[in-house]
């Protein structure tokens, strides 16, 4: 199961590294959508909730054009038949593409966390770091919990860039909630303020019940 | 694994697939021993594929028994993963890795010592090219590729889609201890070559419509036979 | 909180939910009633599929080929038609 | 398989629906906060509450089917969902309605169960797209069913999460629990509450047994017609197609 995964995490790093499909065009989606932002809303700068919403809208949807990807290769280039003729457990491959997922998100938000405090943001966010990548990390493991499960249902249909997204978002909505509640006392012009932990707690819990849920019916995916 | 290496490589019975309401495979009973070759003919979408599937213990069947490797399908696929080789119509690899990348990957997949994959790659004459992504090579030396991965694991039963496609003579001589009766696993062979299919087999099955049609050792078929099938 | 409104106010919009209520259980009446129309004019076809290869196959009965007629509808009914 | 038991039920659902109806405006008196509008509360939470468990039953059958391979539980999987996202778009209806009545605006953001309710909907709206988007109907009822599954785990932690974004700032309008609510009230909704279950189940076996028909219908068609090809193509289709 370890070695299965190791394999599947390294081959689709070094795909993507190769290939940059997923994270440059994640990254610059983003950076596009703090500049709709600033027009949209017309401000110079944000802070508080509205900074939290700004931010996780804009994560959320970069985090979908993964999705959407996740399985691209494994489709159109016989992965799925290639994994299910070795000996392996088929949990892997969740655990795997879960994995790759929430590492990319890992690698946008290094970029696009600090083009949003340069560009948009009004109070410096530095203060507030490790809180804010205590909550990032929770809502990364939601998004690529969720996001492999509803890539993987897309790519088992003919109109998966329809599909992922219109199933996605409204499973992420409380995962967005939680993450926005929690991200938007980090984010004061009065200086951060603790964190909820009721809304970690949230996110948490989303975590675990999607992840518990994915183990136990990634399996049907795979089948034929 | 005691009883099951008594077993015969693969044995059907009424065997049947259907997609939807779209029957692909109906009624085929067989039996092939281990080493033994299998040849099967038929026009296109007869279900031959469909029937390779099912073998590799990708598919599900929907109606009869199909034991391979002594393992009832799809209940014990689990034990008989790694133990079939498939080189389908398509090569099953990434084409942005290289075929090294490629081979080694599918190695750790199936716990496979990653100096086979560099023996095979010479074996078929890839070893120079080997580091180029897969993109960049032609359709033939990508079945190259293909036919060592699908060997990687020294598999019992080889299932093989046209292996010989896209494949030059000399190429082909390069990969017949692979995946020819030399490599001494019981093979179900999927050809369009009536001549040299029949020449590789010990039984033949011809489909048509997913209906067995003609089913008879190799030895008893002539090439006419073969080829009314596709008319 | 806000102060209750008279009931010649709200009236309108209990009429109004109620009535949602009532149009989504007719309109899934029509929706049901066009499936059965389509049932019953499939059901249609068939019996004159039937009435058709029983005309067909009284002849060949009658021919003496021997081959029974009562074969009944749970037996596959093409075989006893001669092509 | 599925008409058993269908016509005592219709009975039941016309006598239910009806009685409950003369009790909520016979019989239950006025709110004494909302008045008369309040009599839209035995409709919406009804409806609301049996949409609910429908979709919840959908994500039960899914796992029966998955379980099981029988497409049977992919059928009733799908007419459950199919039937809660007719009741959900009620539900929004009149809820909408309630608000624009109560509060003189058609969509209130502080009622955090309406709001949960809108993101089920949506996450159930993209059910039938799903379903239509896979042609082969193994995969398709497959598909599905990890859907089912995966969104009625879905409901109660997004009813979770709303309701924390927004009680604890308002005090919720709509009670809807009616733990303070008087005797006749209660009854009231009681009984529209079976009223309308009765109802759901009447017509999900209702078009359970609709499709069986068709499927029959269409299964001996394809035995009758004579042909050499036994396939009738019969166009893609969100709905399951074979037993």
């Amino acid at each position: 199961m370890r070695r299965a995964a190791g394999a599947l995490i390294r081959k689709d790093l070094r795909v993507e590294l190769r290939t940059g499909e997923a994270v440059p065009a994640m990254l610059l989606f983003s950076l596009s959508t703090f500049v709709l932002f600033h027009f949209a809303i017309d401000r110079r700068s944000v802070e508080g909730d509205l900074a939290a919403g700004v931010l996780w809208m804009t994560l959320l949807f970069a985090a979908v054009l993964g999705m959407v990807r996740l399985f691209v290769a494994e489709r159109e280039q016989g992965g799925f038949d290639g994994f299910l003729l070795a000996p392996v457990d088929r949990t892997a491959l969740f655990v795997a593409k879960a994995t790759v997922l929430f590492l990319f998100l890992g690698a946008v938000e290094l970029a696009a966390l600090p083009a949003f405090a340069i560009l948009l943001l009004g109070p410096s966010p530095w203060g507030a770091v490790p809180e804010l990548v205590a909550v990032l990390a929770l809502a990364n493991l939601g998004i690529a919990v969720v996001g492999t499960l509803v890539g993987a249902l897309g790519i088992q249909t003919r109109a998966r860039e329809l599909i992922v997204p219109i199933l996605a978002l409204p499973l992420m909505i409380p995962l967005a909630i939680a993450a926005a509640r929690a991200t938007s006392p980090l984010l004061l012009e009065l200086g951060a303020e603790p964190v909820p932990g009721r809304w970690l707690a949230v996110l948490g819990l989303y975590d675990l019940v999607f992840g518990l849920l994915a183990f136990a019916v990634f399996d049907f995916l795979l089948e034929d | 694994m005691g009883a099951a290496d008594g077993a015969p490589a693969v044995a059907l019975r009424d065997l049947g697939r259907a997609y939807g309401e779209r029957v692909a495979l109906a009624g085929v009973t067989l039996e092939l021993p281990r080493g033994a070759t299998l040849a099967v003919f038929g026009a296109n979408g007869a279900g031959k594929t469909t029937l390779l599937r099912i073998l590799a213990t990708l598919l599900r069947p929907h109606a009869g028994e199909a034991v391979v490797l002594g393992s009832a399908l799809p209940r014990e696929g689990w034990a008989v993963r790694g133990r079939i080789g498939l080189l389908a119509h398509e090569p099953l690899l990434y084409r942005d890795l290289s075929a090294r990348e490629n081979l080694r990957f599918h190695a750790r997949l199936h716990g496979v010592a990653a100096g086979r994959a560099e023996a095979l790659l010479e074996a078929v004459g890839m070893a120079r090219r080997a580091a180029e992504p897969l993109r960049s090579l032609s359709r033939g030396m990508t079945q190259r590729v293909a036919i060592c991965r699908a060997v990687l694991h020294e598999p019992e039963l080889l299932l093989l889609d046209e292996p010989l496609a896209n494949l030059d003579p000399g190429a082909a001589g390069a990969v017949a201890p692979l995946i020819g009766r030399a490599s001494g696993a019981a093979r179900v062979l999927i050809s369009h070559d009536v001549e040299q299919g029949l020449a590789e087999a010990d039984l033949v099955l011809g489909l048509r419509g997913g209906r067995p049609a003609l089913l008879a050792p190799a030895a008893a078929v002539g090439a006419d036979d073969v080829r009314e099938l596709y008319r | 909180m806000t102060p209750a409104l008279p009931l010649d106010d709200a009236g309108p919009y209990v009429a109004a939910a109620y009535l949602v209520f009532l149009a989504l259980i007719l309109i899934y009446v029509a929706i049901m009633a066009g499936k059965l129309a389509r049932i019953a004019r499939e059901l249609g076809e068939l019996t004159e599929l039937v009435a058709r290869r029983d005309e067909r196959a009284a002849p060949a009965d009658r021919a003496g080929d021997g081959s029974p007629s009562g074969a009944g509808p749970g037996s596959h009914a093409g075989e006893a038609v001669p092509r | 398989m599925f008409s058993r038991g269908l016509k005592p039920l219709s009975i039941a659902s016309v006598v239910l629906i009806v009685g409950a109806f003369a009790l909520v405006f016979f019989y239950a008196p006025n709110d004494a906060d909302q008045g008369f509008i309040q009599k839209i509360f035995y409709l919406h939470v009804p409806l609301a509450i049996v949409a609910l468990c429908g979709f919840v039953a959908g994500g039960v059958f899914g796992i029966r089917y998955l379980r099981s391979g029988d497409r049977a539980h992919d059928l009733r999987s799908y007419v459950a969902i199919h039937l809660s996202l007719v009741l959900a778009v009620g539900a929004l209806v009149t809820g909408s309605i309630w608000a624009k009545g109560a509060w003189g605006q058609w969509w209130v953001w502080e009622e955090p169960t309406l709001v949960s309710f809108l993101i089920v909907f949506l996450l159930y709206a993209c059910y039938q797209p799903l379903r239509f988007s896979i042609e082969d109907p193994e995969r398709q009822a497959r598909t599905a069913s990890v859907f089912a599954i995966v969104c009625g785990a879905f409901v109660p932690l997004n009813f979770l999460a709303v309701r924390m974004a927004e009680s604890l700032i308002h005090p919720r309008v709509l009670s809807t629990t009616g733990g303070s609510m008087p005797a006749d009230m209660r009854t009231t909704f009681v009984v529209s509450l079976v009223a309308m279950a009765v109802l759901f189940v009447t017509l999900w076996k209702y078009e359970l047994t609709s499709k069986q028909a068709s499927m029959q219908l269409r299964a001996l068609k394809r035995r009758l017609a004579d042909d050499d090809d036994p396939w009738v193509p019969t166009g893609r289709s969100a709905a399951p197609q074979q037993l």
